[in-house]
């Protein structure tokens, strides 16, 4: 087959071609919307105009099938328009409020699911786990698949007192937004990287490999034009085999999930917070991870039963404070939580103020 | 028994309510051979507990150095089909905004020259087509580029930039994210394609303090939109609001960070002079309270991944820059910013890392912005600090 | 694993073209790296490759690429000093060419 | 004059040998006090009965006449008993109530200052400067006495919406506890150190000055045998003169005072403070650094008219927000202001959300 | 003109209400010739802005390697009087409590034997005697001892241990702060004496979470009362406060950090399962609320002074510990934090410096203390954390 | 300044009593330092001495007192490794005493 001739630095495509017309007239001009359902909101133009949005939940990995569905779908019933979401799930743009009730049903047909609209789970950020990368200790997409399964009506009809971000991160680098989001997961190694000396010196620059241990852990070993590790120091973090591979640091028997709460990215109320360690390991057991869907069910009935209306997970954690959050979790307070990384003393409790 | 699956544990993972990523991957084994490995390499990984990929992989289209990432299975004897398995990036658009013939064009490039599977989209925001083999490559970027699509960034140099649906569709956008977004993206093209930094630089927009794009935690300058005014209150709308069962005194008022809101059981106060804008009260009364003003931008920078020092959230650099096209004042200083990163970053340091590891004070000097309160929580605690000579001058 | 043939030798290289061992390297084996990408060597190639390796024997490392752009300016003349005359020159890029060439270790880690 | 015969490691003396005989027999047993005038309160015991206290100022540096007089006074009124604060103020330990009255004339016929007890201003905690110590930038004494003159009716009769706890160190070794203070001042310089060379290598000991310096700017000077400073590493807190006398520090062209404000100790309502820069520096002027007076009056106005009752002024700014605490008091926000030591990063305003 | 006073800048710091240090040194220099030149260099300090004094000095008392601060004038010739001008500092009594004859016992001995000046008392919270020369601090040591006095600590040293009033005449104390002072500085005087530690060691004792005495800000071990149980409430006295004009919701409901109280306008509530014990509407309420249940302390560690690392304040170690006499558990607690010090700190570093440096788990390990949320604001953030082999066999 | 006199030489001592000139030690200027404080300097005594300026002389610092009290136990015997015999030895202390007739530098610092 010929190839159509190739052009460079174009950048992407204009997104204004890419509107619905009722958004390109009232581009800017929204004065407030309504969510009408869990899956169903729609948004008022000061020309009175209105847009329907019809949400349903993704895997984030499509086949093509899929995509030329929803193009179909889109087709039938709003123009051709939708758009994906910063969390992955798919929007159908309704400018004709007779077509809001027979998309509908055609997705119920189609076993879509309709929902995170309000204060209640919408999709899981992830990343590629052992789906296509070699760093990850775990797998994403079979995790988020396991706890959206769990909370499947927390999706399409229940409500919690705010938004619950999840997210999954496969190794340490955290491509999703792990570090803020209400519980996430992360997977972690527990065994410092053995190293393969006979390829380092064909592979890896020494001073880079070395300059990435956060904890100063790598040295020269001259001898082997390699280098060792100290295992006392080492934290397992693999940043070292990001930038050298031959320093191996999977070890299926020793990988696995870490749970992390209380992050946010808005300003609203309190100011965004990263996330803490809430449970420091939990061994993966594909393929859905029972105890760690546990976990997290755990973390956010919790949430549900103690947190007042608006508040989110990691602001009805710090009005109760971390102390009673482990007392009524009943979560394990180990040694693996105290902090003993660079901001450390920051997280000390100064203070004599505390609950039992 | 022949009706035996091979991926019985993968199977686990189409049942439930929520949909499957293996039936999507299955979909497209059915017809693309790379597919049929993915699934299976994936199987084993999941029988195994552990990942097949081979570390890193270096390869991409000529003229650029980015938007590809090299992906080896390390099992190509088994899995010859993900022997090969990069990915492609491709910029996507500015809010994800799509037409169903846009995104067929996408499947039917990628049916042709890759696995059928892909992200939508990836976390930085490009179109992921998962996995196809080296010499698919140019082929690929010839069918996208020829139809208007280019590639999105990897390795050190601009990523692919991002922002929330803004203007487009939502009452509290204070600027224009989306135009933002696409007059960045097409004005760097030349960072984005021949990286070039001491590492990667992100650039995300929100178009107010809600922040739906997630600037604020993984973007190394995050645009967060906002106004230099006060709060509109319709106070009729807030009646209406109480009437439908709101309790404004704990949902709204009790709630404010700044305490400047005051609910006589009629109507609503606003002292705007203390209200911090963090969109709360606005977000929850969307029909009562509009914010008003001149509108414009807070610019934010340092925001990353936990490597090397812990995850970073984005600081504030400069608390108020109006945002208009040509966004001139912006790009001016996005430039000062790289030149400065690109004198003193080392290898592999964000810039966030590289502000903490100097200190604020050369970095503003440098790019030219003036020491705000607003720019901290708090001012320091300990009392070691610099002078330079032309503060002596000052005085 | 793939091979170059070079003096009747069998040189191993990854999938991605790179020397698997080093010391392998010779200028010969970058020339017939090039033509197998269908370039030609110049001068002005060979101060880059030549650089490149001085680089990484005192430093291990390969340099950044604003080291790199500045070098060239160095020998090319300033106006030459950028990424853009870099790409020229190797079209795929100091990575994926020039490093491999130059008998580096494949760049890892940022992508 | 004979020696009477030294004793080792008894310890101090026994404090039951100089309480007062109704708090040796309330000890432990008191149920509430009352604040009865800004300079006396009475607290009751279980038992009924009742101790009232006179508290008077101190300049904390006293003549042996002024003890002794002192001691004729509590002989005169209270059988002898009195104890010093923690804040270095003087109370008469009264038994009787009919004393209190006498007791309170002969104070003021002797000038000395009553109050100190409620929601006001209590003595300065502070240290040697020039009186006693080689660190010293400043003088203490000097400072104390210039702003407590300022603020005297704070002590005696005015309210202000809590205690405000004011400091001052007369160097960043801070032996006052300035870091934690409504407000303080702290003595600093601004120019790194001169080395004495000669002096050097047979007075310091060149590892422990090199440790000693918080930023690294100090590295041996071998042909010396001496070590170097590297000024633009320097940020002048005197460190290495503690440990080495030949880096003279002491500038009197430079040296003057920062103010820092907002700390506490107590856990009430908020948790403990550190003190933050609020001016990074006033030039000495003694005798009354009119400057540094006008300046923390400054900084007390502001918080008298805008704190809430029981609001200590840490807590006031942090409600506020800095932002507006330097706007309303006119400060000047200066790159000084922004942290650049150890926890810089989380100093900083990681939040779209702040006040103009 | 002969009635030109010598001191015309310290003379201006005798005017205005508070008293004045100067009108001291200047009774003191009435009689004693170190106090007049004490006064003299002085004045040419607040002439020249700066001190005259030398750095260091190395004097003691024999079989003491502490309690005495060396002091020498860098003007030895203009102001002979204070060639020599050491400190002593002397043990003071738990709460700081005097006779009328212990306080004249004192000054006699300093009339006899130095400057006659003194302050009640230093930072750390020993009677500072100031000011006398090397041959009179056997002397001067000979007499306070023999006479039940001792000197306190000094160099790297357990510092004199210091306390708040507690419940001497405190209604809030939850420990007897002065008996666990006085016992803990009999207990320790050899580690007073005789510096043996990598620096100095402070100890203070609070009785509750007011802190009066600053012991979390300014001491390695700080010991604040606490209790376990609850808070009684005397309804009748509740409303008392409100009849005489308390605004009970402003004033203290609202002001409660952990939002635990309830007062519906006659009576006060508390879920004292939420209350933190921070001493609040205690404090202000004093006559209607009163802790109850179980008393002991919080111990704490490692706050100082801003070297080398900044300023720190103290962070829990041990939540609860029963706190009576002889100490014992709290004895046995501290000699292993110093073993663990001793064995890792580095001369010149605190405890908490050295716990920083080498984090939180080995030392509760070597002292015996589990991990326990109370010794933390937040856990960690970021994804990086040891194991030990042991923690695998646990699970 | 003060002075020792020794040799018929006038060597220079701080007001403390410390060498202002380091290199003026030797052990008879240790003896007369001792004798000074009327004390007789026996082989105990010279083994501390000797070992601090051993260090001294590795370290550039003078050792810390734990440091101290380990090699006394192990030169005198454990019984002996603790702070009490040191200030039976050197009743004025390490700092005071030991360091001084070693001819270390006068200790600073932490008072
Ligand atoms: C569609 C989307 C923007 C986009 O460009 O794609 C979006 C759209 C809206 N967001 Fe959002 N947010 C979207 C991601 C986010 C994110 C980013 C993220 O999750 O990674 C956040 C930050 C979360 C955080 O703080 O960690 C976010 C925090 C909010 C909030 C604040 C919730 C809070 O109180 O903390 C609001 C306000 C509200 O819920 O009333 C909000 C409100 C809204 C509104 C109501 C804005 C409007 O007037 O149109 C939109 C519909 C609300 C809804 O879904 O409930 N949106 N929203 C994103 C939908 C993601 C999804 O599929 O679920
Ligand atoms: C594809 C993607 C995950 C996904 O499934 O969505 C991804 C995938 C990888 N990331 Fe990422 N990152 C992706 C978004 C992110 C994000 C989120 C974001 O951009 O908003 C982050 C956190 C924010 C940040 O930049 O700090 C992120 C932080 C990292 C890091 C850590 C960087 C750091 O400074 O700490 C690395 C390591 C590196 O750069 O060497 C990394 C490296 C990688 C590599 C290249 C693996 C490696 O070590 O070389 C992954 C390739 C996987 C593969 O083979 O497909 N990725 N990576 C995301 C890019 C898709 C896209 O272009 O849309
Ligand atoms: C006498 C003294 C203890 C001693 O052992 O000497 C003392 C005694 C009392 N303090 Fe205190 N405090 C004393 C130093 C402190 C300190 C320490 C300091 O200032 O260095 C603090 C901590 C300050 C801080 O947090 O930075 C302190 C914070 C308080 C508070 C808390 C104020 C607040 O709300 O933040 C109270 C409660 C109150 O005021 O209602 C308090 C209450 C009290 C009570 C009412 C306790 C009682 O029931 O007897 C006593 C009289 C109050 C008064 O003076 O207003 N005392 N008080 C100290 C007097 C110092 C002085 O001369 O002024
Ligand atoms: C006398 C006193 C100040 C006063 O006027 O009250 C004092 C005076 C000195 N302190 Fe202090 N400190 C005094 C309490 C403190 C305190 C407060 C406390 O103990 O509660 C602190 C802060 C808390 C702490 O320990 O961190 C304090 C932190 C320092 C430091 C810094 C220590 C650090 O780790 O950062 C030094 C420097 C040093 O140790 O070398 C220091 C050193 C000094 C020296 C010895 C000067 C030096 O560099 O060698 C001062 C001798 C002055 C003199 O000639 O009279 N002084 N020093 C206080 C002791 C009186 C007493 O025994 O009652
Ligand atoms: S989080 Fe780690 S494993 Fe997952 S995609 Fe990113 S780099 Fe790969
Ligand atoms: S895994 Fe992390 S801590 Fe361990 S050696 Fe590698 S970089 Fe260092
Ligand atoms: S960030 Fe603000 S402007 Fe953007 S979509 Fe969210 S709420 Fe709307
Ligand atoms: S935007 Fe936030 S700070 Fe402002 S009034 Fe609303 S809730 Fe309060
Ligand atoms: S603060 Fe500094 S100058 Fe003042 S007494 Fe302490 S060490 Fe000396
Ligand atoms: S003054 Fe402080 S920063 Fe400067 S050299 Fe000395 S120790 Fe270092
Ligand atoms: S700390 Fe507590 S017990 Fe001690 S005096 Fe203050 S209020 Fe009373
Ligand atoms: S002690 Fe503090 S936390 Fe407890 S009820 Fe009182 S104010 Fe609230």
């Amino acid at each position: 087959m010929d190839l159509p001739k190739r052009k460079t630095d174009i950048g992407p495509p204009n997104y204004r071609d890419f509107l619905p017309p009722v958004i390109s007239k009232n581009y800017g001009d929204w004065k407030y919307h309504e969510v009408l359902s869990p899956g169903v909101m729609v948004h008022h133009a000061g020309s009175g105009e209105k847009i329907w949005t019809v949400r349903v939940a993704s895997p984030r990995l499509l086949s093509t099938d899929t995509v030329r569905e929803l193009a179909d779908i889109a087709d039938k019933y709003c123009g051709g328009y939708l758009r994906f979401t910063t969390r992955n799930n798919v929007e159908f743009l309704v400018s004709d409020e007779a077509m809001l009730c027979p998309l509908q049903l055609e997705l119920n047909d189609k076993k879509y699911m309709i929902g995170g609209i309000g204060p209640r789970i919408s999709n899981i950020v992830h990343t590629q786990g052992w789906v296509h990368c070699h760093s990850a200790a775990t797998d994403a997409s079979g995790l988020v698949k396991a706890l959206m399964d769990e909370f499947a009506d927390y999706f399409t009809t229940k409500e919690l007192p705010n938004k619950v971000r999840l997210a999954v991160a496969c190794c340490t680098n955290m491509c999703g937004a792990v570090h803020c989001s209400d519980i996430a997961l992360v997977a972690i190694h527990r065994k410092a990287p053995k190293v393969n000396h006979d390829s380092v010196k064909n592979t890896c620059e020494l001073p880079s490999t070395i300059a990435a241990c956060p904890t100063g852990a790598i040295s020269p070993d001259s001898s082997k034009k390699s280098v060792k590790i100290n295992d006392d120091k080492c934290m397992y973090c693999g940043n070292c085999f990001t930038v050298c591979s031959c320093l191996e640091i999977n070890n299926p028997d020793f990988d696995g999930v870490a749970i992390v709460a209380g992050g946010k990215v808005g300003s609203l109320r309190s100011d965004p917070k990263f996330s803490r360690l809430v449970v420091p390991f939990i061994k993966n057991n594909p393929p859905r991870w029972p105890e760690v869907v546990e976990a997290v069910s755990n973390i956010l009935d919790a949430y549900a039963a103690g947190a007042k209306k608006h508040e989110r997970v990691g602001e009805w954690i710090e009005r109760i404070g971390w102390e009673k959050f482990f007392r009524i979790t009943g979560l394990k307070f180990t040694y693996q939580h105290i902090d003993d990384f660079t901001i450390a003393r920051e997280t000390f409790r100064t203070s004599a103020a505390f609950k039992w | 028994m022949s009706t035996e699956s091979d991926t019985p544990l993968l199977d686990e993972l189409e049942k439930g309510p929520f949909p499957s990523f293996v039936s999507e991957i299955k979909k497209a084994a059915a017809k693309n051979k790379m597919a049929l490995d993915e699934l299976k390499q994936l199987e084993k990984s999941y029988r195994d507990k552990r990942g097949y990929w081979k570390h890193g992989g270096i390869v991409g289209i000529r003229g650029y150095g980015s938007g590809i990432i090299g992906r080896h299975s390390s099992l190509p004897q088994e899995f010859p089909g993900v022997a090969d398995f990069h990915t492609v990036r491709v910029n996507s658009v500015s809010g994800f905004f799509y037409t169903s013939d846009s995104l067929r064009q996408i499947c039917d490039i990628w049916d042709r020259h890759g696995s059928g599977l892909l992200n939508m989209h990836g976390s930085t925001g490009d179109i992921i087509l998962l996995g196809t083999s080296t010499e698919k490559l140019e082929p690929v970027f010839a069918e996208f580029s020829s139809r208007g699509w280019d590639l999105g960034g990897s390795g050190s140099s601009l990523r692919t930039p991002s922002c929330c649906i803004g203007p487009a569709r939502c009452e509290w956008a204070n600027i224009d994210t989306l135009d933002i977004i696409y007059n960045l993206t097409q004005e760097f093209q030349d960072e984005m394609h021949r990286p070039a930094f001491p590492y990667k630089f992100k650039i995300k927009a929100a178009g107010c303090a809600v922040d739906c794009i997630g600037a604020i935690a993984r973007a190394d300058c995050s645009i967060i939109g906002t106004w230099r005014g006060h709060i509109v209150v319709d106070q009729s709308a807030v009646a209406e609001y109480a009437k439908q069962g709101m309790d404004i005194q704990a949902e709204i008022v009790n709630l404010c960070p700044t305490g400047c809101m005051v609910y006589d059981g009629r109507e609503l106060y606003i002292n705007d002079e203390d209200c911090s804008r963090c969109m709360h009260c606005i977000s929850r009364m969307t029909k009562a309270l509009r914010p008003a003003g001149e509108k414009g931008a807070t610019i934010l920078i340092g925001s990353k991944a936990p490597f090397v020092i812990g995850a970073t959230l984005s600081w504030v650099l400069v608390p108020f820059m109006k945002l208009e096209p040509p966004y001139d004042e912006f790009k001016a200083l996005l430039k000062k910013i790289w030149e400065y990163w690109d004198e003193h970053g080392k290898n592999r340091e964000r810039l966030g890392e590289l502000v903490i590891r100097r200190g604020m004070r050369e970095f503003l000097e440098f790019v030219g912005v003036k020491p705000s309160p607003q720019q901290v929580k708090e001012p320091r605690r300990d009392p070691f600090f610099y002078w330079k000579d032309e503060d002596f001058r000052r005085q | 694993m793939p091979t170059i043939e070079f003096n009747g030798k069998q040189i191993e290289i990854d999938e991605d073209g790179y020397l698997l061992n080093l010391d392998d390297w010779s200028k010969e084996i970058g020339e017939i790296m090039a033509r197998q990408d269908e370039m030609v060597l110049t001068d002005a190639h060979w101060e880059v490759i030549n650089f490149l390796r001085q680089y990484y024997e005192k430093y291990q490392i390969a340099p950044m690429i604003k080291i790199l752009v500045k070098e060239i300016a160095k020998v090319m003349g300033s106006e030459k000093g950028n990424t853009k005359y870099l790409y020229e020159l190797f079209p795929d890029g100091p990575a994926r060419q020039a490093c491999r060439y130059a008998g580096l270790p494949k760049p890892t880690g940022c992508v």
